[in-house]
């Protein structure tokens, strides 16, 4: 077998040397009955050909060949090939977490680098690096902010993802958290006037998501204050983060949750992606996850180390703030080239083209007889659509054309039908969304 | 004390595996930044431009983000190249870390991961022009049942210990839907740190089990312990000690008759794939680490993923979604499942872990077998040729690796994490250190299948000779490494006024 | 002598660029064979199996090929990783090698040259079904013919060299054309050694002629040696010293008076893209090294691939065959040209070369300008910076390359070779030393435009420091490099009794 | 521009460093008449997602989508990822010629091993590394036989790929080398009979290709026994490398020139590839072409370094054996690589499976009323079938069924009307063997 280092006579020679008759005697420890005697019932053994036929014959099942309007959490942004021929260096690759710092340094500098970026786009104080993902660092950031505040209360907009919420409430289902959910204005903001400060009171946090689950833009520093006015903690989580290009970032928050899959992480049908928590000097060690912090060696060179590891379950267990162990280095790494390639310019440009092609992409679509949007207040890429007729058959219709559509929030809010969620961003040419815009008129034009 | 031998070179002859090279400097990205240069240009926009102040409004609109690199593309290759040049990795050589099996990350997975219909597959698009996606994930848990024995999987957690932590929660959902969620769930000493994390978030208590002075769970302490508040037993097998527990079935005997569940942490399931099936041992909950046993690159700490495989009686509590086979052979995703314990994470799992976890899979077949037989053998050859240098605190037989301490060496003030920074300087990345708990001093050997016989005899003279030197020569040791382009770093500095991002 | 500075290192503070860093060994991979080893296995044969004995008869069969590695697929892996941690590149660090033009290799073109569709393209395959291919070295003529301001060009080259070959050959078919092939062809003494070897298999004699003091081609020499047994000069523009030949109108003056060819080597391109046009300054016909100026990767010695431009006259003596555009706006291959010198190269040249020039072209479009200004800047930034302290046996204004000279040095008994050694431990690849050969002691220093002015300033810093070091401490450089793997080898024993393979 | 490290103010600190006002200044040297003053007339300038877009169209232009049967010096093999994985390592990619030995023991310890791999393969003492292309390698290996005997006549069989040979004659016109050529048996190989004594009086070489380019392979110790008989030397090139898996090797030859194309290089629409000389020792010193040889430094340590460079023109000039330069260095690495993966039992397994499927290709293609071989010896994965019609009027119909079909050889041999050269590999699938003889078939059914 080509992966295994071994030729049959080196294997008998190393029998030899433990002095085992055969490799069974290896085995011996496990209880005879349970021991396999017929191989498994395995597909297999593949040649490296037939496993990428098998894979390329999977890639065709999908949906090659179609245009897609779907964001929700997971963007389509031009990546560069420089960073994955970085990423696929095998020193970066095929090392494992940096415990032993001499022989580690390129990954503990490149993870210092991701958490200043991740400050600098955030503009937070300390970031970690990293949380499985936003859905999964939103959580710990709530699980974060009952420790930081003592109550367990936490009010949660339901703009936020809609599975980012199913996963917290997952979490929270057994840990006396408390979450009480907070709904939408016309705007499609988080409606301020439910955050009453009866509701307020003894909430650990308010959590918000911004763009929001509907592409709207939440007003921070209003809701900040209003959190930070009855003691709670500001939690916003971060889905689409190229919006931070041009988009106010959330200085006023007190933790941020970040998906970094738009930072140049494929779609990849949903992960690996990388989460991310910022927060206040001051909450650091109430934070989970893992830090690079800057030290020197007895000779004075500067380097980097994993530090404040207190905080976490190897050295803590049961008393850590998190279970997280392995998490996602790698795609930290690769926002990490991205964004040093994007850089300042052009990460303010492609968002800038973001927006462009969102307001495009909406005077096209309003321009169809019975279509509007849904919520008035401003958006960076996605933005939500109103119907006259179910978005489900409208997806229909548009999958014979090879687009896929927006997507019917109908779903996840029951009051939304005939909503769908539009995304577009630098990728999407400017000839697509006529086509887009077109084949809908000529659907909503068709008798049901 | 002879000062030659505290010369920052060891004396050559003992080193085999490695020497020393030029090697770059590099400062960080930020300090090379200069206004206006650019590093990754877009197509022109082809949509009217706007102007974003008008576009957001004052309030909302940024300028730009402060302290931002601006680099051209060959100082990002370059920096980057040489940064990666200061890591140690699997493909410049062994990796013995035990517990984390450092095996060979297969190239084609890499290719196959970036298939564009695969690559750009999104995770919402309808399930109609999502078969591709859906049957990789179908075919690979079909795999992973048949490797571990079990009834059913999921594939969302991102890793070992949300793989743990959905396990409990399923336990924790199956015994609520009996009427009585209990309190308690036991954990040997030996085990994970994130065994008792993930049973906090579970919302239930951490019952600490020693092990018996053979490193075993001790049957006796665990009938006295499993009382009717008890959940479950979470159990490593084979251990952390590298060594099956052979009352494994006595062992689920006993929960069982309380009503409690047997959770196996499958991290170790290198030792056992092909070999023996946890679905025959009374295993009710498992979950594997693909980034471990199914050869996913670990990239710098992860990404990992960590599927569930569960016995019949706890299927019903799957996360959601689940993938499914419909009857007209069609692939579907099911959310629609009142008796799951909820969502895990957002979307599918980690879809690019699982797709080069099943392109590995699908490269053995039933010959992965063969590959477990040559991990056990290798750890059982390194442990013979180093147990007459090392103190062995458990002899039981081992499995895929072994565990040594460093009693011997602490003798002359050397310990483990001194032989393991020696060990940079013959050309390895060391073993774990300082766990499993149970093992003052541990030294944690797994060399997985995939070293040769040549590399595993240079680490074994490596050891041998590191074990000669901490008698000659403790300081040498001590004061390793000698060989890297920084020496050990000041960890307590780092912790104690943490900087935690560069500044200008 | 202080002995301290013979140490094998320098001290630390003067080498700021580089330090060392623990290396892997690495044996031969045919020392790491072993019996049924395997690192490829192939998809199961779905035709009936052969005897390869039956089929090809006792005489024609072979067994095996003895000696041939055995090796697994992790195993190749470490080894070329291994191996390729020994190398300097580029994408490390400045690699100012004169005449070679090491400029950045962009990743893109790696990524485009892999495109199936290219990639898999047979030469013979029908021109219907190659229009792809056959426009993209239609676009990558133009460009060139853009840039150079010829008339006509062929692609087929495959290196400088062969370009110089076939320019050669054209302009003796054209000389033959006119009654009269002529026997001598003038070559500066400041030309490239590969200059002379392809005159020679044009079938003409070389004449050499001597450059005047300040570099440059004596103009009144030219006009003696200028006589009509002369078919051509060849002349490297701007010079191998990196200066411009300003009389170069006058030189083509000359030739063309006595009927003679003026043949420009474009290796040195990168001095005028986007500036200046060979084409309009008498030149006849000339060739490019794309793998110098159009950023295609020298891996380790090529490929490159060397077109040739030619003006209208020659046109009709282009090898076979010539890519065109019909009509009907279709690309085809012509290879009915009853003139054309005959063929170089088998198929269509070195397409995957080519194809990625023309990927650096279009990422440039007309500001190439600004990569050739970049250049020009950068030799004379390290020029400014260098003069005070190395010999610069001629001071005309620099283009893209500086060559300075071992004189001040020699003194000390340290040479350009010592100076190249000790760059080494000090994070550079060297300059070309040794070359031209009317510069004894020859230093030639070319940045290219890939450099920033941070590393521009450590070069300069580095060779500063070794000037110093050369006075201070000759021993120190003439014993360079300290910092490698290994050190200075020797090379007349390598010639000598050579061992040009391994044996078992 | 993305590529260069300057920002606009660096300049302008450079040229004051300089003391130069503007960058114009520094191109004062060129006559101004001479110097441009508009941006040249190029495309672009195009980011890097135009670049790649612009490529995939001239792909897509390409035969996508296509089975092709076409060899002729250029074969279609299963390559390893695993190589290109190596390859693209920048330290690889991205570094010159290893003159400077100390730091490029990567490059030139792989080369070493090429030149062992090629001399195992070939059976020969000593290889180069490299030579351009098997064209190229051909015709300097004929130089080289003309060095080594002092004489200036070469037999060429005709039966050596006839670009090889045009290749050949450009080069030999002008060195006073007669080319003489000669014809072939029924057989396939070159006709014996025309080598007569008189012929080989006074030459310096016999040419010829094995397996030769109608597939078939030749006698080489018989034909090397006549070539020395005469004090001529017996050259021969190797078109189709594969086929050293299992056919016997040119041991005999004296020198042998071979195209590494074969060995894991993509056809890349022909080339790069890699040309190799392998001869006897004693003839070393007029070799053309790059040598690594082992030796030690100081310390005695084993190392790389080129060698018996007194053969090249950086130093010989116009005394030099060849005036290559730059040569296929990388793709001599591919060759190494690749040969390293596949190793001794992939390299007899890949060349008999191109054996078996060659021999089930012509079992299946002569069931055709019409067809059949058009030569009678042996061959390896390539052979030349007669047809009742014009092969281009069968590819004609082929190309229909997206059938690239076999290569008309009438063009380079007029006597050979109505053949056609097919070529597979183990990379032909059976089910395309079979659609091919089946769409031939109904080809010659149908009226013309
Ligand atoms: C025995 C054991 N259990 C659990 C884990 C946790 O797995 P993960 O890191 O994937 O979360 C590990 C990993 O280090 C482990 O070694
Ligand atoms: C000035 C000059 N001319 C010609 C050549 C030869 O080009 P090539 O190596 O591509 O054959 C070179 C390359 O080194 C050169 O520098």
């Amino acid at each position: 077998m080509r992966y295994l280092p071994k030729s049959p006579s080196e294997r008998q020679e190393m029998l030899a040397a433990i002095g085992a008759e055969s490799v069974e005697e290896l085995f011996e420890t496990i209880p005879e009955k349970f021991r396999l005697r017929d191989p498994l019932p395995l597909p297999g053994p593949l040649s490296e050909m037939e496993i990428i036929e098998y894979f390329k014959a999977r890639a065709a099942e999908n949906a090659t060949g179609y245009t897609s309007f779907l964001g929700a959490g997971v963007y389509q942004h031009l990546r560069s090939v420089v960073t994955d021929a970085m990423v696929q260096r095998g020193e970066f690759l095929t090392s494992y977490t940096p415990y032993q710092a001499e022989i580690s340094q390129g990954t503990l500098t490149a993870i210092f680098e991701f958490q200043t970026l991740m400050c600098q786009l955030t503009d937070q104080e300390v970031a970690n690096a990293s949380m499985y993902d936003g859905s999964t660092a939103l959580t710990e950031a709530v699980l974060m902010a009952e420790r930081v505040t003592g109550r367990d209360k936490v009010l949660v907009a339901r703009t936020v993802h809609p599975e980012y919420r199913q996963v917290l409430k997952t979490y929270a289902k057994n840990l006396g958290l408390e979450i009480e959910e907070i709904g939408f204005a016309a705007s499609g903001q988080v409606d301020r006037q439910l955050l009453t400060s009866d509701k307020l009171k003894d909430a650990a946090a308010v959590v918000i998501q911004s763009p929001n689950f509907f592409g709207v833009l939440e007003e921070v520093p209003e809701l900040a204050e209003a959190a930070h006015a009855a003691g709670a903690l500001l939690v916003t989580t971060i889905a689409e983060a190229v919006s931070l290009g041009i988009v106010r970032p959330p200085a006023e928050a007190d933790i941020v949750a970040m998906e970094g899959q738009a930072l140049g992480v494929a779609p990849s049908y949903g992960g690996p992606f990388v989460g991310v928590i910022a927060t206040r000097e001051k909450f650091v060690r109430q934070m989970p996850g893992r830090l690079a912090g800057q030290t020197t060696d007895a000779a004075g060179r500067r380097g980097f180390v994993l530090t404040l590891a207190t905080r976490e379950q190897h050295i803590r267990r049961e008393k850590a703030t998190s279970n997280i162990c392995t998490n996602e280095a790698l795609f930290a790494l690769v926002a990490t080239v991205h964004l040093c390639l994007l850089g300042k310019e052009g990460l303010r440009e492609m968002a800038l083209q973001n927006l462009a092609k969102a307001q495009f992409a909406i005077a096209e679509l309003e321009k169809i007889p019975g279509v509007r949007r849904a919520f008035s207040s401003r958006v960076f890429n996605e933005f939500v659509l109103e119907f006259p007729r179910s978005v489900k058959l409208i997806n229909a219709a548009l999958m014979r054309e090879k687009i896929i559509g927006p997507l019917a929030i109908g779903t996840h809010y029951p009051e939304l039908t005939k909503r769908g969620l539009v995304c577009v961003t630098e990728t999407t040419p400017r000839a697509e969304i006529e086509r887009l815009a077109a084949s809908i008129r000529r659907i909503l034009e068709s008798p049901v | 004390m002879d000062s030659k031998l505290t010369e920052t070179e060891a004396p050559p002859t003992t080193i085999r595996k490695a020497g020393r090279h030029v090697s770059q400097n590099e400062g960080l990205i930020f300090e090379k930044s200069a206004r206006g240069k650019r590093g990754m240009e877009l197509p022109p926009l082809d949509v009217p431009p706007v102007d974003a102040r008008a576009v957001l409004g004052p309030a909302l609109a940024r300028e730009s983000v402060d302290g931002f690199p601006e680099v051209s593309e060959i100082e990002v290759i370059r920096h980057f190249t040489r940064l990666s040049t200061w890591n140690y990795a699997i493909d410049l050589g062994m990796y013995p870390l035990g517990s984390c099996t450092m095996k060979y990350n297969p190239r084609v997975n890499e290719h196959v991961a970036r298939i564009e219909g695969l690559a750009l597959a999104h995770p919402m698009q309808p399930a109609e022009v999502a078969q591709g996606c859906l049957r990789i994930l179908y075919d690979l848990q079909n795999c992973l049942l048949a490797i571990t024995g079990m009834d059913a999987a999921t594939l969302q957690p991102a890793a070992g210990a949300q793989g743990e932590l959905t396990g409990l929660l399923m336990i924790r959902a199956y015994l609520e839907s009996q009427g009585n969620p209990r309190k308690k769930v036991l954990i040997p000493d030996s085990a994970h740190g994130t065994n008792p994390a993930s049973v906090v978030i579970a919302g239930y208590e951490v019952q600490n089990i020693r092990s018996n002075d053979r490193g075993q769970i001790d049957t006796d302490h665990l009938r006295e312990f499993a009382t009717d508040d008890v959940a479950a037993l979470m159990v490593t097998n084979p251990s952390t000690l590298g060594v099956f527990e052979e009352r494994i079935d006595e062992i689920a005997h006993i929960l069982h008759e309380r009503g409690a569940l047997l959770y196996m942490d499958g991290a170790n399931m290198n030792a056992l794939a092909g070999v023996a099936r946890p679905g025959d041992f009374g295993v009710d909950v498992m979950h594997l680490n693909l980034h471990k046993t199914f050869s996913t690159p670990h990239g710098g700490g992860g990404p990992g993923a960590g599927p569930v495989m569960v016995k019949k009686i706890l299927e019903p509590f799957l996360p959601i979604p689940v993938v499914v086979r419909k009857d007209d052979g069609r692939f579907a995703v099911d959310h629609n499942r009142p008796k799951s314990v909820g969502r895990v994470r957002a979307y599918c799992g980690n879809f690019g872990v699982l797709l080069r976890a099943l392109a590995y899979t699908l490269a053995y077949g039933p010959s992965i077998r063969q590959a477990t037989e040559d991990a056990v053998l290798n750890a059982n050859y390194v442990r013979k040729h180093l147990e007459d240098h090392f103190d062995l605190p458990y002899d039981l037989p081992s499995m895929h690796e072994v565990v040594f301490s460093d009693a011997r060496q602490k003798k002359n003030g050397v310990n483990t994490m001194d032989i393991a920074k020696r060990l940079i300087d013959y050309g390895f990345h060391s073993y774990t250190t300082a766990f499993p708990l149970i093992v003052p001093g541990a030294m944690m050997i797994e060399p997985t299948e995939s070293e040769s016989k040549e590399e595993c005899d240079l680490f074994i003279d490596a050891m041998r000779s590191i074990a000669l030197e901490a008698e000659s020569n403790p300081e040498l040791v001590k004061t390793a490494p000698h060989s890297t382009r920084v020496g050990r770093l000041d960890e307590v500095a780092a912790a104690r006024k943490p900087v935690l991002r560069w500044k200008p």
